[in-house]
């Protein structure tokens, strides 16, 4: 393929770049490989949290030792509050895409609803987990897992208002709609890191 | 205190992996470096600015990838071959028999081991500290717990190395083929002393080690002199009982080692100096002297307090 | 914060121009140019190796002879422990990275790193992080219970005070630093390359900077979950490794070697990847076996996050387990092995120039070879059992690092000074340079080798007499002495040789790569107008450049995103400008970092400045919007 | 400007004397002898408490005292500061005072319904480190030198995350007949 761009006559050839784009959506764009490389760290923690709990577990016959698991109400609940908002994302990813800014406005308030929903159940979340941080290493791991997916509920919350801010307000210009495709596709990476996260805290003590 | 010179059959195993290691590994090491010797003298010298030859003659580029597979093939093997030496070894170290084991129950303590033997029945039982006398010939299984931070059990000539950690508790074998006293150290970092933690291991003929025992079962003699009364009272009422145990006195305490016997002990301060009374006496006065962040302070005593405690440790023979 | 509202005028995109002092000075503290970030990282991590070598002169000084006073247990606790922390965490990766900063964007031939000001950002929480724990040592607050700090000796109840918390929190700040240069590291390797230079056309230093940043990427994580856990359990009182409340202290060794091991091959990957241009250019011809060494790059990645059982030998784990990691352990021999045939053979196929750089090569062949066998020895269960934590692994750790990493870094020194500075290190100096080094280093190590089998413990302040270890100490001592000498001979070449060092001409050794191309130091973009690339040695093959492109604009300073296979031009980015926005936020994260080391409330209180500095740092300014919008045109 | 100047170094200061203070490992010398020759042997030493020790803000010596208040058993009377047999430590209410001299007192000399009398047998310098960790129970101290959890049962939060107890000095219950 790179063939084609050296001339069969080997003379030296020259590309002008005028012609080209100055920003693309996807793995085109360098924003692209920086989330993924933020994505990657993220899981990387995520999973070695989960491999603790696990390992934690094989220390102690009766699990969780000595306090009920977390009830599950509130934790369903924001599993499916979280679940719900990739509707809203992906509507504000594809608005993105086609540059359309009224829809990227509409999809990314009802995206900040939705973050404000799941945020204000995270803290009843806490509340349900039946232990504290220093009750034992249970406690401990159960609250580090919150803790860590939590934090990332905040970031991309955060991240989510700045550039609504920043759509309604700011100067506007190509490489935001990519900012916020790429900002969707955070929020897509924070649900689905939720969903391990989930079956571990609240399912695993009942069913494993 | 070598680990080539081994005293015991788990030290002589790895003593002979060693020698294998090393002439493999050896060879593979001269092989390598005069390969580079020879390829940077024979290259033909490059003037500065000689042009490079990027295509490179193509021949001789296969015979390189040639001579390369067979290194690498060769290289291949021989790591197989040094994995399956190791596991053989492993393998012998895990049967080592030890069926009518000497039974120790082995602390590790912020500077100091806790041993106490498990030999025969309950009553039997008997507590020392940083000296082992264990029969030639007879296997040792140790059970390793540590009371506090993480240690290590090495005696380079009788066996590998063995963590005691915290909140676990690890079986611990060996044997002593050869008479002798061997030197163990504690080999993780644990603190300031970790420099002063060894352990003497004195291997002995069954019946010198039955005496032994014999005598460490026995509480302490009663004090002959007044002296030693007096040092004995000294004892049971200033900051020695609040730490240390002397078996046949009102002295219980665990969390230092049990003096019944230290007098017969052939070092103290978990082997920092000989014992001799004047060590002794040296080490009481002022041990943060000797071992800086020790657990055991300098004693508040009375300069006559002092003489008739001495005189009382030296007669805990 | 007044002096970074003011909007800063943007320098043009050339050498910053003399304004007066402020203005440079504001410009170095906003500069996004990612030579002078990655020659900062490099410079840094040289003054931390010294003061690291000041550190392991003084243990050298303590041991040299048996019941020595000249340190107390609590002052050599704290000093070996920042040795070791220094040389691992504050030297090894960062110059590394700094390397790879400098290099890989001009080896691949664009105009700067993928993210910039992200790397501005990296190098302030470095130099923070090193900053702190540095000043902690001077305060009495020095790390005290090793580089690998275990726990419960590094616990609450045991790791007394906060010098436990501060090593903790180092960790923090330098895995960020290095997490954030590996993402920048990577997204260049795939997405800036020069029209043209598809997978099989990158250099293999790129390869080698490329594997070691997914290393990175995948190995840090764990080592930041672990401190993060460490400080919890000695802050606020969760029972990580609490075993009395379920937890356990092997949890701390699993996660930090499942760190520590890939740690340790991401120092050495990166040095591989110095050796194969140095050899290549030296003996005038590519390296032989160009996919082998890239796959044994890979291969070598992949196997090091299988071996972190090796240092746990002799804790109470399965034997069957410890077994496993014995044939992983031994494995990884052949991919290295691979590398080292490879260049025998290139330099046996070639016409080899012994110069300096290729002299520290040589050197790496005798020495990490020699590193390599004992780390073949103590892969082994059984025999890993007597030389674990002796001054036997002292010694093979030390010449695998030493070897494996510091002798290819000083041959890349000597390689690339001419041009990061445009002049050329003395030959004559570098000799003695080397031949002193090569010395002292052996004659350090190589006893420790037989103190270790004679039973002399990692860690001890002091020894008896009677163990008869005093001798060979002495030795080592004297051979530390040697390579003080020899690194002093290190700075004079350097410093004299800013100024009166030979002038080097944009190709000095007539190398192969693009990087070779630009003129010495490189002007600030780089290239005006960057290559198409021909072949996989551009400056040697006869196609290798095959053509240049234009039309990439200068204000903003736009670079070329190619595709990730075969480079194929894609469309063009504004990259980011100066600006001081990376050095405040780095000051908040700082402070939210310090304080959370004195109260858990300092992460939600110091969270609001870093969030608002990170924000303005994000917020795109109106003249940069008016740059970008004249030029604009979507896909 | 100037007035940062000024401020930069006294902070730098201040923060390296409360570093110092907190982190500084003293391993105790040997002590003259307190009592006079003519005292017969188990009599308690009446000596006069020497002032407070600089143990309040430094780390090492309140964790010494926290592992020499289980060695010596404290705990069977106090329990893990909870109060069993003897008064509850880490409440605001000190029947004798709370000043770290009071303590002092208390120990060496012991209290009626059942405190013993530990002069001779807890060497000053551990008698103070005791004071200061009997102190930190209840966040009297400086909560960045008080100790951490123990790698034991959680018995309560850790001394440095207790919250401060103002001291209420009750008056001393009257002495069993």
């Amino acid at each position: 393929m790179n063939d084609a761009l050296t001339r069969p006559d080997g003379a030296a050839r020259v590309l002008d770049a005028k012609g080209l784009p100055t920003y693309a959506f996807g793995n085109r764009s360098v924003m692209w490989w920086g989330t993924m490389g933020l994505m990657a760290i993220e899981s990387t923690v995520f999973a070695l949290a989960i491999v603790c709990y696990f390992y934690l577990w094989t220390r102690i016959d009766r699990w969780p030792p000595g306090v009920p698991p977390p009830a599950l109400l509130w934790g369903t609940l924001n599993t499916l509050i979280l679940l719900v908002s990739v509707w809203p994302n992906q509507f504000t990813k594809h608005a993105a895409e086609r540059r359309d800014l009224r829809g990227v406005r509409i999809g990314i308030v009802v995206s900040l609803a939705f973050a404000a929903a799941f945020l204000g159940v995270r803290v009843l979340e806490f509340s349900a987990l039946g232990c504290r941080w220093d009750t034992n290493a249970y406690g401990s791991i159960v609250w580090l897992l919150l803790g860590l997916h939590t934090t990332h509920l905040v970031t991309d919350a955060y991240d989510t208002g700045v550039l609504a801010v920043l759509m309604f307000t700011g100067p506007l210009e190509g490489r935001r709609f990519v900012d916020v495709s790429e900002n969707a596709f955070y929020w897509n990476f924070v649900v689905a890191s939720w969903l391990p996260i989930y079956a571990v805290l609240y399912l695993a003590p009942r069913v494993l | 205190m070598s680990a080539l010179l081994p005293a015991g059959p788990q030290a002589a195993h790895v003593a002979a992996l060693w020698d294998v290691m090393l002439v493999v590994t050896g060879i593979v090491f001269v092989a390598i470096v005069a390969a580079t010797i020879v390829a940077v003298a024979r290259a033909r010298r490059g003037a500065a600015d000689a042009p490079s030859d990027a295509a490179g003659a193509t021949a001789g580029e296969q015979r390189s990838h040639r001579i390369i597979w067979a290194a690498v093939l060769a290289s291949t093997v021989l790591l197989a071959g040094l994995v399956v030496a190791s596991a053989v070894t492993d393998r012998a170290l895990a049967s080592l028999p030890t069926d009518g084991a000497l039974r120790i129950t082995l602390t590790a303590h912020q500077w100091w081991w806790e041993a106490t033997y498990e030999d025969g029945g309950v009553h039997d039982r008997f507590t020392t500290a940083n000296e082992l006398h264990i029969p030639v010939g007879r296997p040792v299984l140790f059970t390793l717990a540590a009371s506090d931070v993480i240690h290590s059990l090495w005696v380079p000539e009788l066996s590998g190395k063995k963590d005691l950690i915290p909140g676990r508790v690890a079986p611990h074998a060996w044997r002593a083929d050869r008479a002798g006293t061997y030197r163990g150290v504690c080999a993780e970092f644990c603190g300031y002393q970790h420099a002063h933690m060894a352990l003497l291991v004195i291997a002995e003929a069954p019946d010198a080690y039955a005496a032994w025992a014999e005598r460490q079962r026995q509480p302490a003699a009663e004090p002959a002199d007044d002296a030693a009364k007096r040092g004995r009272d000294v004892f049971l009422t200033s900051t020695c009982a609040m730490c240390h145990a002397v078996d046949g006195t009102t002295a219980q305490a665990q969390r230092a080692p049990n003096l019944t016997h230290v007098a017969s002990r052939r070092t103290i301060a978990a082997g920092t100096l000989a014992n001799s009374p004047a060590n002794r006496a040296a080490w009481i006065a002022d041990p943060q002297a000797i071992k800086p962040g020790a657990n055991m302070p300098p004693h508040a005593l009375r300069p006559e307090d002092a003489r008739a405690l001495f005189a009382y440790v030296d007669t805990l023979q | 914060m007044s002096v970074a509202t003011t909007a800063v005028t943007p320098p043009s995109a050339h050498e910053p121009e003399r304004g007066h002092a402020g203005a440079r000075i504001v410009n170095a503290l906003a500069t996004v140019d990612h030579k002078r970030i990655g020659l900062r990282f490099i410079v840094t991590a040289f003054a931390f190796a010294l003061a690291g070598g000041v550190l392991s002169g003084l243990v050298r000084h303590q041991l040299a002879a048996p019941q020595s006073t000249f340190l107390g247990p609590d002052a050599y606790d704290q000093i070996f422990s920042m040795h070791g922390t220094t040389m691992m965490f504050l030297f090894a990766v960062p110059v590394m990275q700094g390397m790879a900063l400098y290099l890989v964007p001009l080896m691949v031939g664009t105009r700067n790193i993928a993210f910039p000001r992200m790397a501005a950002y990296a190098y302030w929480m470095y130099l923070a992080g090193g900053i702190f724990v540095y000043a902690g040592l001077l305060l009495n607050i020095g790390p005290d219970v090793g580089w690998f700090s275990y726990v419960p000796l590094a616990g609450p109840q045991y790791g007394v005070g906060k010098r436990s918390d501060f090593w903790a929190q180092l960790i923090t700040f330098t895995e960020v630093s290095s997490l954030l240069i590996a993402i920048s590291v990577i997204t260049t390797a795939f997405k800036l390359r020069a029209p043209g230079m598809s997978l099989d056309r990158i250099p293999l230093f790129v390869w080698a900077m490329l594997v070691t940043s997914f290393m990175i990427v995948f190995a840090m994580p764990a080592v930041m979950l672990a401190s993060t856990e460490l400080l919890l359990d000695r802050l606020v009182g969760t029972h990580f490794f609490n075993p009395s409340e379920g937890g356990d202290p092997l949890l701390w060794q699993h996660l930090f070697w499942f760190f520590g091991h890939p740690e340790v091959y991401l120092i050495f990957m990166p040095a591989l990847g110095m050796m194969s241009p140095i050899i290549a250019t030296f003996s005038r011809r590519p390296v032989v076996g160009y996919p082998a060494m890239v796959l044994s790059l890979i291969a070598t990645a992949f196997l090091s996050f299988a071996l972190w059982v090796h240092h746990m030998f002799a804790t109470a784990i399965p034997e069957l387990g410890k077994t496993f990691f014995t044939a992983a352990s031994m494995m990884i021999a052949i991919p290295s092995a691979v590398q080292i045939f490879c260049w025998i053979a290139t330099l046996w196929t070639g016409r080899v120039r012994l110069t300096t750089p290729l002299l520290f090569v040589l050197g790496f062949f005798v020495i990490l070879t020699l590193g390599g066998m004992t780390g073949i020895m103590v892969a082994s269960v059984p025999l890993d059992l007597q030389v674990h934590d002796t001054y036997f692994v002292v010694a093979h750790l030390h010449y695998v690092l030493i070897g494996g990493a510091v002798f290819p870094l000083l041959g890349a020194v000597y390689f690339w000074f001419p041009k990061i500075t445009g002049r050329l290190l003395s030959e004559r100096l570098g000799r003695w340079h080397f031949a002193l080094l090569f010395v002292g280093i052996n004659v350090t190590f190589f006893p420790m080798h037989q103190l270790g089998l004679d039973g002399m413990p990692r860690r001890i302040y002091t020894y008896a007499a009677e163990t008869g270890w005093g001798p060979l100490n002495f030795v080592a001592s004297v051979g530390d002495m040697i390579t003080d000498v020899a690194m002093l001979l290190f700075a004079v070449n350097v410093v004299r040789s800013l100024w009166r060092g030979a002038v080097a001409g944009p190709n000095p050794w007539d190398a192969a790569t693009l990087e070779w191309a630009v003129a010495s130091p490189p002007p600030s973009p780089n290239f005006d107008e960057p290559p198409i690339v021909g072949g996989r040695e551009p400056l040697w093959d006869a196609g290798g450049i095959a053509g240049r492109v234009r039309g990439l604009a200068h204000e903003p300073p736009e670079a070329l995103v190619t595709t990730v296979v075969d480079a194929l031009p894609d469309h063009r980015y504004a990259l980011p400008q100066p600006t001081l926005w990376p050095l405040v936020s780095a000051l908040a994260t700082t402070a939210l970092f310090v304080g959370s080391v004195f109260t858990p409330w300092a992460v939600v209180w110091g969270a609001v400045p870093v969030g608002a500095a990170m924000t303005r740092w994000f917020w795109p300014r109106r003249w940069e919007y008016r740059q970008r919008i004249a030029v604009e045109r979507s896909p | 400007m100037n007035a940062s100047r000024r401020m930069l170094p006294v902070c730098c200061v201040c923060v390296s004397l409360c570093a110092c203070e907190r982190e500084a490992r003293t391993f105790p010398a040997p002590s003259p002898p307190p009592v006079p020759a003519s005292q017969e042997i188990a009599a308690p030493a009446r000596t006069a408490p020497p002032a407070s020790g600089p143990n309040e803000k430094n780390a090492y010596a309140m964790s010494e005292g926290k592992r020499l208040f289980h060695w010596y058993n404290c705990a069977g009377c106090h329990a893990e500061g909870g109060g069993d047999k003897g008064p509850a430590l880490m409440d605001d209410v000190w029947i004798y005072g709370s000043a770290p001299e009071n303590i002092y007192a208390t120990i060496v000399e012991g209290r009626p319904n059942g405190m013993p009398a530990f002069a001779g047998r807890i060497t000053p310098e551990q008698t103070w480190q005791i004071v200061a960790y009997v102190r930190s129970m209840s966040g009297l101290v400086a909560s960045t030198a008080a100790p951490g959890r123990d790698d034991a049962i959680a018995a309560h939060e850790p001394e440095s995350r207790s919250e401060r107890k103002p001291p209420k000095d009750a008056a001393p219950p009257a002495p069993t007949p």
